[in-house]
């Protein structure tokens, strides 16, 4: 085993942790806004170890790049989405409360 | 066993359960992924007998069909979609009401 | 084959272009309608003439076109075609002038008068077909042209009898159909004549055949009002005088009678059908109906249901006829076919006219009706003596005929029939002309009609007189040649002796 | 094969209606009815000359991007699709004028449904394509094209019962689709190949093949409405706009039927079995029996008419026991098969102008009337007697008595029926006619009768009723050149090679 | 290994189908059906079908998945446009779970179950046909483009690629023909909502680049109209979501002909052929990978409008009923 996959294997048992405990917290966690705040962070975290790893062991600068611009994406993506549910939520609870919505 | 017929089986499988979701399915939603997994199933049908065929490159014409076919799916299934969105807007049913 | 020639087609289209004509004219066009009617009738009747005057100096007239591949529309003149195309036109000629008369004023005239074309242009279509195929084309088209007569009145009874015609005779033209296209892939485009055909299968396709003739019978047999299929005749009673007669008399239960004519002798050959012994359950049905239309005849008030169950049983005297062989009751079935017309038309004549007249639908109003209507009552008497078999009116001769050949063949329980049925006849017809000419009139009885110094209007009258004159001259010149008789003679020969 | 005379036709047949249909998407209602007006006649006119061409040329054929088969496309217009072409042209041209007049005289109170103009160009533009395909994968599209445009077409009137129906339809069309296509990859597999002149030559018999034929039987079943998968026809048809209704089943029911004859006939007959046969055949009877005593028992005229399709259309199901004979037994006659599908050809035609004239007379008489309940059709015979006599014609033919077009078509059924010696189809038939009859004579009984009450009639555009009943005596019209066509469908080797496999059948007994 | 793989990816998508028809709540289904998606797309790299596994992603997982959420805006209990039904909400809420799905339909599943065994032993028993990839591979060169997907796609089987852009269009047309599908959405919610204007400012010319070379790259390699244009129409989406934007603004002919130019220039390229004596779609040799370039983009715009008018006839906005009238 060379030094890189040895550094290739680290990185990608460290995202996989990354990503399970992202997973436990969505299964455990009581409400939409911690489990959101799992998903996103831990599994983000985890996508970056295992994109790193990947970069690591094709060792060229270009699939680095493009990999690294794949993490970049889902990073903005997952933002996005995680902001988008959170106000979802938020106005639903306020419409509970107040008026019906049409 | 080779790959393709892992997926040939598969395709079998996921055409006969999207048939039954067709039928049994009660929910307009439903009904319609269940055309879509069938469309799957058939598409991955395709697609194993490609790999199967494959020389240099794997056969082309299954995968520009299956290219094909998918987007005449997703166009039935939006178009169905809209049919099921606006029987649900017009009477608040999300089923066929005499379903069997 | 022979010499294509337009002529049988243009006695077909003598009337269907006056009725398509008809029906494109406006209601209240009374003259012009008249007219184009009587044009076409009395072309039909000059058409026929000619055309057998033609076939008598020995030319052969056919008419045939391919509708696709092996189907074939064909026309062609012979004899028996001739003699029922022939009293079907004079019959329509005199009926038309009746109707024209008995439905002055009424409604949907023009519909009426188109179909009644219609109606003719089928029944003579029926005479002239050349084979079997053409046969129930014309079979069919007569069902549906006279559907509107039937409901004519639109009353809902009218209507509902309507309904159970329609069941009937479609059903026995479905069953017809059935036939004949089994016929059609067993043995071909058969023509009129061709009994060769059949004979060369028999030894192969015999269980087939058998089916087949008695599944076409069957269809015929609902046309010819053979018990147990003749429900319809007495429901469509409700239909106006004129459809009652021509349908009574001609069109439909004829071609009936005269489809199982042309199936017996003409497709199968009368030996073939003996052979096979095809024709002993059409002689017992027939037989049967003879006297149950007899005897359910007895117990009608209704002055039509009467005549309409008499003439379920004077229609079977034409399948008793045909499905005894030899060449006397062959006779006498198919001049039967011309005399139970004639003598029938004038019954229902007559019995339009009473009703037009004085409103009198039941036979217990009759009393005294004759000395109201002496020459309607006339000729209907003239007719009833034909249809009990008094000599020299028509019918005896036919039941003479009929008779004679039943002897001849053996089948002795045929004339008990026979005696059974003329007594039944005289059971049930002659109370009524006896309450016409020697009861005492109930009540006063008040035209409806204003007639003039006749007894009812002059176009009702003239064809009832002319029928009752037709019925009794079939009769008494029944020897003299060109009359019915002569002509159901030659026939006849030419089935038996080639 | 590609050896045989090409022609721009093919390309024309479908370009063209889709040409004009994009066209008409840049001008608003009106325009979008002019062009659509126009682009049906256009289109009509051309098809009939196409038809015309194939007469006199005999099958043409368009190889598509220059690429023959089995990698390209070939579009193929033999005798059989040059008449569906033709047939689809003639009914197409009657009831467009209709639904010009139609639409235009409820254009204020609906918006005159500028939309069906391009949709009824593409689902022409479909039609054309379909009876031109010569590949599997083809035709798969050119079902969705039609079954899209046709569910589209239903559903315009925006009603509630239309939207369910026409979901519903949706589905089991898309379902119908894609079982075809399950067929179509399991053939592509074990042949390398989608051209059907091909399949006939290449196809072996095999579980596959048999499983294939079973799947795309199937389907296209579900497609053409066959019994046990009619339900979804009465709601679909009946909700629709009435020259929907017209086109929906005089024409797009009729897609299906005629692949599955094409497929029956030129690519499956080495795996046909007799069982195949009897149990469609099966189907078929069923299906004219229920369907004609549903339609006996509606109380509305179209549903009754809507019912009555799935009746006609199991006569066409029933052309397909005809075609293989029983194990063992020789047929009388050497050529048993063609009465059976020049039979269901001819059913196509007839019930196609029939059933057409029908549905526009029900919309006449909605227009007139409201709404379609029988029984006030009482005295329509007074009213609107066009219609009446329209309804009346059409009738005749539907139960197929003489002299029409569904005379013939039963006439050459019962023909193919006693050739093969499966007599024990003919009581079907017959029992089909006379329920037929039952429901039409009902309708003709209350046409006749005098009115109760009275019935407002609102006077209705003459040209309305004109063009109904053009199209019901095109329905007897079709016999006269019945001799014509019938030899026209014979000519051309219509089913290339593959029929052979079906004589042999036929010849030796299938095993 | 490659087997396992292969086969738990099976499982996998099977597991996923199942769960997607059977899970209790709609939105479960949805979101199993976009994972179902995902792993379908999986299984075509597997099988070396990477334009499928774009298109199955782009298309039928992305831009579906899409609208099925959308879709749940209406169906969810959460935003209940009108009074439902009792009784249909009883139905798909209690009556539609596993148990009684499987106990009323013993005879349906009896019925899938065979068919099952005999598709499995038809798929298994499949004779090798060899394929077209010989003759993909013999023509190749003449086509006029390096990848063979697209060869196939846009020169041998031209046909059907344009009556699929068709089948788009008329997708679009039936959904008009439905009528708009009115949500509650607020109104210029990009101009309100700092976070949302600048993913839009962000993604738009990302979308439209990586569409761009989608497009060009599919000449080579996997990519082509079809996946460009999912993107494209995801900008087309992104505009409609932000609220009032520049779709209205164009005008109505453009908008037309934007939707149209794809089929059209195909088609009328196709005549133009025909009139010079070649059959429909067959490109002069030399031209073939320009003219190809050229429909593939016109194609993709096309389509990317067309999937744009879906999503937003799908979802117009309630408070505005000017809008119901955008394209008719």
């Amino acid at each position: 085993m060379t030094i890189h996959e040895l550094i290739t294997v680290i990185l990608l048992v460290v995202g996989c942790f990354f990503f399970l405990a992202g997973t436990l917290g969505v299964l455990r966690f009581p409400d939409l806004f911690s489990r959101l705040h799992a998903l996103t962070k831990a599994d983000n975290l985890g996508l970056g170890f295992i994109a790193a790893g990947m970069a690591v062991y094709i060792a060229s600068p270009w699939a680095a790049l493009k990999i690294f611009f794949i993490w970049l994406f889902t990073l903005l993506a997952s933002s996005t989405s995680c902001y988008l549910i959170a106000r979802f939520q938020k106005e639903q609870e306020q419409t509970k409360n107040g008026k019906e919505g049409e | 066993m080779e790959t393709y017929q892992i997926y040939n089986l598969t395709s079998a499988v996921l055409f006969v359960i999207g048939i039954g979701g067709v039928f049994a399915a009660r929910h307009f939603i439903r009904k319609i992924i269940a055309t879509i997994i069938m469309g799957g199933g058939v598409f991955l049908s395709f697609v194993s007998f490609a790999e199967r065929d494959a020389l240099t490159f794997a056969d082309p014409v299954p995968h520009a069909l299956v290219i094909t076919g998918i987007v005449v799916a997703v166009a039935s299934a939006a178009f169905a979609l809209a049919l099921a969105r606006r029987i649900y807007q017009l009477t608040g049913e999300e089923s066929f009401t005499n379903d069997k | 084959m022979e010499t294509t020639s337009i002529l049988p087609l243009l006695i077909l289209i003598s009337s269907l272009i006056p009725g398509t004509l008809i029906m494109l004219l406006r209601e209240d066009q009374v003259p012009l309608r008249t007219f184009l009617n009587l044009l076409g009738a009395v072309a039909k009747v000059g058409l026929v003439g000619w055309v057998f005057a033609g076939y008598m100096r020995g030319e052969e007239y056919s008419f045939i076109f391919n509708l696709a591949l092996d189907l074939t529309f064909a026309l062609r003149v012979d004899q028996l075609g001739l003699f029922f195309a022939a009293l079907s036109s004079v019959l329509w000629l005199v009926t038309t002038l009746y109707a024209i008369g008995y439905l002055e004023g009424g409604q949907h005239r023009r519909r009426f008068f188109a179909f009644f074309s219609f109606c003719v242009t089928a029944s003579t279509g029926i005479a002239l077909s050349g084979n079997v195929v053409t046969f129930f084309i014309f079979y069919e088209f007569l069902t549906l042209s006279t559907y509107p007569l039937v409901v004519h009145r639109g009353t809902d009874k009218a209507v509902e009898a309507g309904r159970t015609y329609l069941w009937y005779t479609i059903g026995g033209g479905t069953v017809l159909f059935l036939g004949v296209v089994g016929l059609f892939v067993t043995a071909g485009p058969i023509y009129f004549g061709q009994t060769e055909i059949i004979e060369g299968l028999i030894s192969t396709h015999s269980t087939q055949l058998t089916i087949l003739f008695f599944i076409m019978l069957t269809g015929l047999a609902v046309k010819a009002a053979i018990f147990p299929l003749h429900g319809w005749l007495p429901v469509s009673m409700v239909a106006p005088a004129p459809v009652s007669a021509l349908l009574h008399a001609v069109a439909v239960v004829k071609a009936g009678a005269f489809g199982i004519v042309r199936l017996v002798y003409d497709v199968y050959g009368i030996r073939i059908a003996d052979q096979m012994n095809l024709l002993t359950p059409l002689a017992i049905f027939a037989a049967f109906t003879i006297v149950y239309g007899s005897v359910r005849a007895l117990f009608q008030d209704d002055f039509k249901k009467r005549l309409a169950f008499s003439t379920v049983s004077q229609l079977s005297y034409i399948a008793l006829g045909v499905a005894i062989v030899g060449f006397l009751s062959t006779t006498g079935a198919v001049v039967h076919l011309v005399h139970q017309g004639i003598m029938k038309i004038t019954m229902f004549f007559a019995a339009g006219n009473i009703a037009e007249t004085y409103g009198y639908s039941k036979i217990s109003q009759l009393n005294g009706i004759g000395r109201r209507m002496p020459l309607t009552m006339g000729a209907f008497t003239i007719a009833v003596f034909g249809m009990i078999g008094l000599p020299p009116v028509a019918g005896f001769v036919s039941k003479w005929y009929l008779g004679l050949g039943a002897v001849e063949a053996g089948s002795y329980w045929v004339v008990l029939v026979l005696l059974a049925s003329s007594a039944l006849n005289a059971a049930y017809f002659l109370p009524i002309v006896y309450r016409a000419w020697f009861c005492e009139p109930d009540q006063e009885a008040v035209p409806l009609l204003s007639s003039g110094r006749l007894e009812t209007k002059a176009l009702l009258l003239i064809p009832v007189v002319v029928t009752g004159l037709l019925s009794l001259a079939a009769g008494v010149f029944a020897a003299v040649a060109g009359s019915p008789l002569s002509i159901a003679r030659e026939i006849a020969e030419k089935l038996y002796m080639p | 094969m590609t050896d045989l005379p090409t022609s721009p036709f093919p390309a024309f047949l479908v370009g063209l209606p889709v040409l004009l249909a994009t066209l008409s998407l840049f001008f608003r209602a009106r325009g979008k009815a002019v062009v659509g007006l126009a682009g049906s006649l256009l289109t009509g006119v051309m098809a009939l000359f196409a038809l015309f061409e194939v007469t006199r040329r005999g099958t043409v054929i368009h190889i598509l991007g220059g690429w023959e088969p089995p990698l390209g496309i070939l579009l193929r217009m033999d005798p059989l699709a040059a008449v569906f072409i033709g047939m689809t042209a003639v009914v197409g041209i009657f009831i467009s004028l209709y639904a010009w007049r139609y639409f235009r005289a409820q254009e204020a109170t609906t918006g005159g449904f500028p939309l069906f103009w391009p949709l009824w160009l593409f689902l022409w533009a479909g039609l054309n394509g379909l009876f031109l395909s010569n590949d599997l994968f083809n035709l798969f599209v050119t079902l969705e094209v039609i079954g899209i445009s046709a569910v589209a077409l239903a559903v315009l009137s925006g009603k509630k019962t239309a939207l369910v129906a026409g979901l519903r339809y949706l589905l089991v069309a898309i379902t119908g689709s894609m079982a075809y296509l399950f067929g179509v990859a399991l053939i592509y597999g074990s042949t390398g190949t989608l051209d059907l002149g091909l399949l006939g030559q290449v196809l072996e018999p095999g579980t596959t093949t048999t499983f294939a034929l079973l799947v795309i039987t199937l389907g296209l079943m579900i497609k053409m409405a066959g019994f046990p998968f009619h339900f979804w026809l009465p709601p679909a048809h009946s909700s629709a706009l009435a020259p929907v209704s017209a086109l929906l089943s005089a024409l797009v029911v009729k897609g299906a039927f005629y692949i599955l004859l094409r497929l029956w006939m030129e690519v499956f007959g080495v795996s046909l079995t007799y069982a195949a046969g009897q149990l469609i055949g099966l189907a078929g009877a069923i299906a004219v029996i229920w369907g004609s005593w549903q339609a006996f028992m509606q109380t509305s005229l179209k549903l009754i008419v809507a019912h009555s399709s799935v009746a006609q259309l199991g006569y066409l199901l029933m052309i397909f026991p005809l075609l293989i004979l029983a194990p063992g037994v020789t047929a009388d006659s050497a050529d048993w098969l063609s009465p059976a599908w020049t039979a269901g050809v001819y059913q196509v035609i007839a019930h196609a102008f029939a059933k057409a004239s029908f549905f526009l007379s029900a919309g006449i008489i909605i227009m007139a009337l409201g709404h379609d309940r029988i029984e006030s059709l009482r005295d329509l015979v007074g009213h609107m007697r066009i219609t009446a006599l329209a309804i009346a014609i059409a009738g005749v033919s539907l139960i197929g008595l003489p002299p029409s077009g569904g005379f013939m078509a039963k006439w050459m059924l019962l023909k193919g029926i006693f050739l093969s010696g499966q007599w024990w189809w003919a009581p079907v038939v017959l029992t089909g006619s006379l329920l037929t009859a039952g429901y039409v004579f009902m309708l003709l009984r209350l046409a006749f009768a005098p009115a109760r009450e009275k019935e407002a009639f609102r006077p209705v555009p003459r040209s309305l009723e004109v063009c109904a009943l053009v199209l019901a005596l095109g329905s007897f019209l079709i016999v006269l050149p019945a001799d014509n066509l019938i030899q026209f469908l014979q000519s051309g080797e219509v089913f290339g090679t593959g029929i052979e496999s079906i004589m042999e059948g036929g010849a030796h007994g299938n095993d | 290994m490659s087997v396992l793989i292969d086969g738990l990816l099976a499982i996998l998508a099977i597991y996923l189908a199942l769960q997607s028809l059977l899970a209790p709540r709609l939105i479960k289904s949805v979101f199993l059906f976009f994972a179902f998606g995902l792993a379908l797309a999986l299984a075509w790299v597997r099988l070396g079908a990477v334009d499928v596994a774009i298109t199955e992603a782009a298309i039928a997982s992305g831009f579906l998945g899409v609208l099925f959420l959308d879709a749940l805006r209406d169906f969810s209990p959460a935003f209940p446009a009108k009074q439902k039904n009792p009784e249909a909400a009883h139905n798909v809420l209690v009556k539609n779970n596993t148990k009684s799905l499987l106990l009323s339909r013993i005879p349906l599943g009896l019925g899938l179950g065979l068919f099952l065994l005999i598709a499995l032993e038809a798929v298994w028993k499949t004779p090798e046909g060899g394929g077209l990839t010989a003759a993909a591979e013999a023509f190749l060169p003449e086509s006029g483009v390096e990848h063979p997907v697209t060869a196939v796609l846009l020169n041998f089987r031209a046909y059907d690629t344009w009556l699929e852009i068709g089948v788009i269009l008329m997708g679009l047309l039936a959904i008009f023909a439905v009528g708009g599908i009115k949500v509650y959405r607020k109104p210029n919610m990009a101009a309100q909502d700092p976070m949302l204007r600048q993913v839009i400012m962000f993604f738009t010319p990302v979308l439209f680049l990586f569409g761009a070379f989608l497009l060009y790259f599919g000449k080579t390699g996997p990519g082509g109209a079809f996946q460009a244009a999912v993107l494209w129409g995801a900008i087309g989406i992104l505009l409609h979501l932000g609220g009032k934007s520049i779709i209205e603004e164009i005008p109505r002919w453009l908008r037309q002909l934007i939707l149209t130019v794809g089929i059209l220039f195909f088609l009328v390229l196709g005549f133009l052929f025909v009139a010079g004596g070649n059959a429909l779609f067959e490109y002069p040799r030399a031209y073939a990978g320009l003219l190809i370039l050229i429909i593939e983009t016109l194609a993709a715009i096309s389509i990317a409008a067309a999937l744009t008018a879906i999503f937003a006839n799908l979802n117009q906005m309630k408070e505005d009923p000017n809008e119901t009238e955008s394209i008719n």
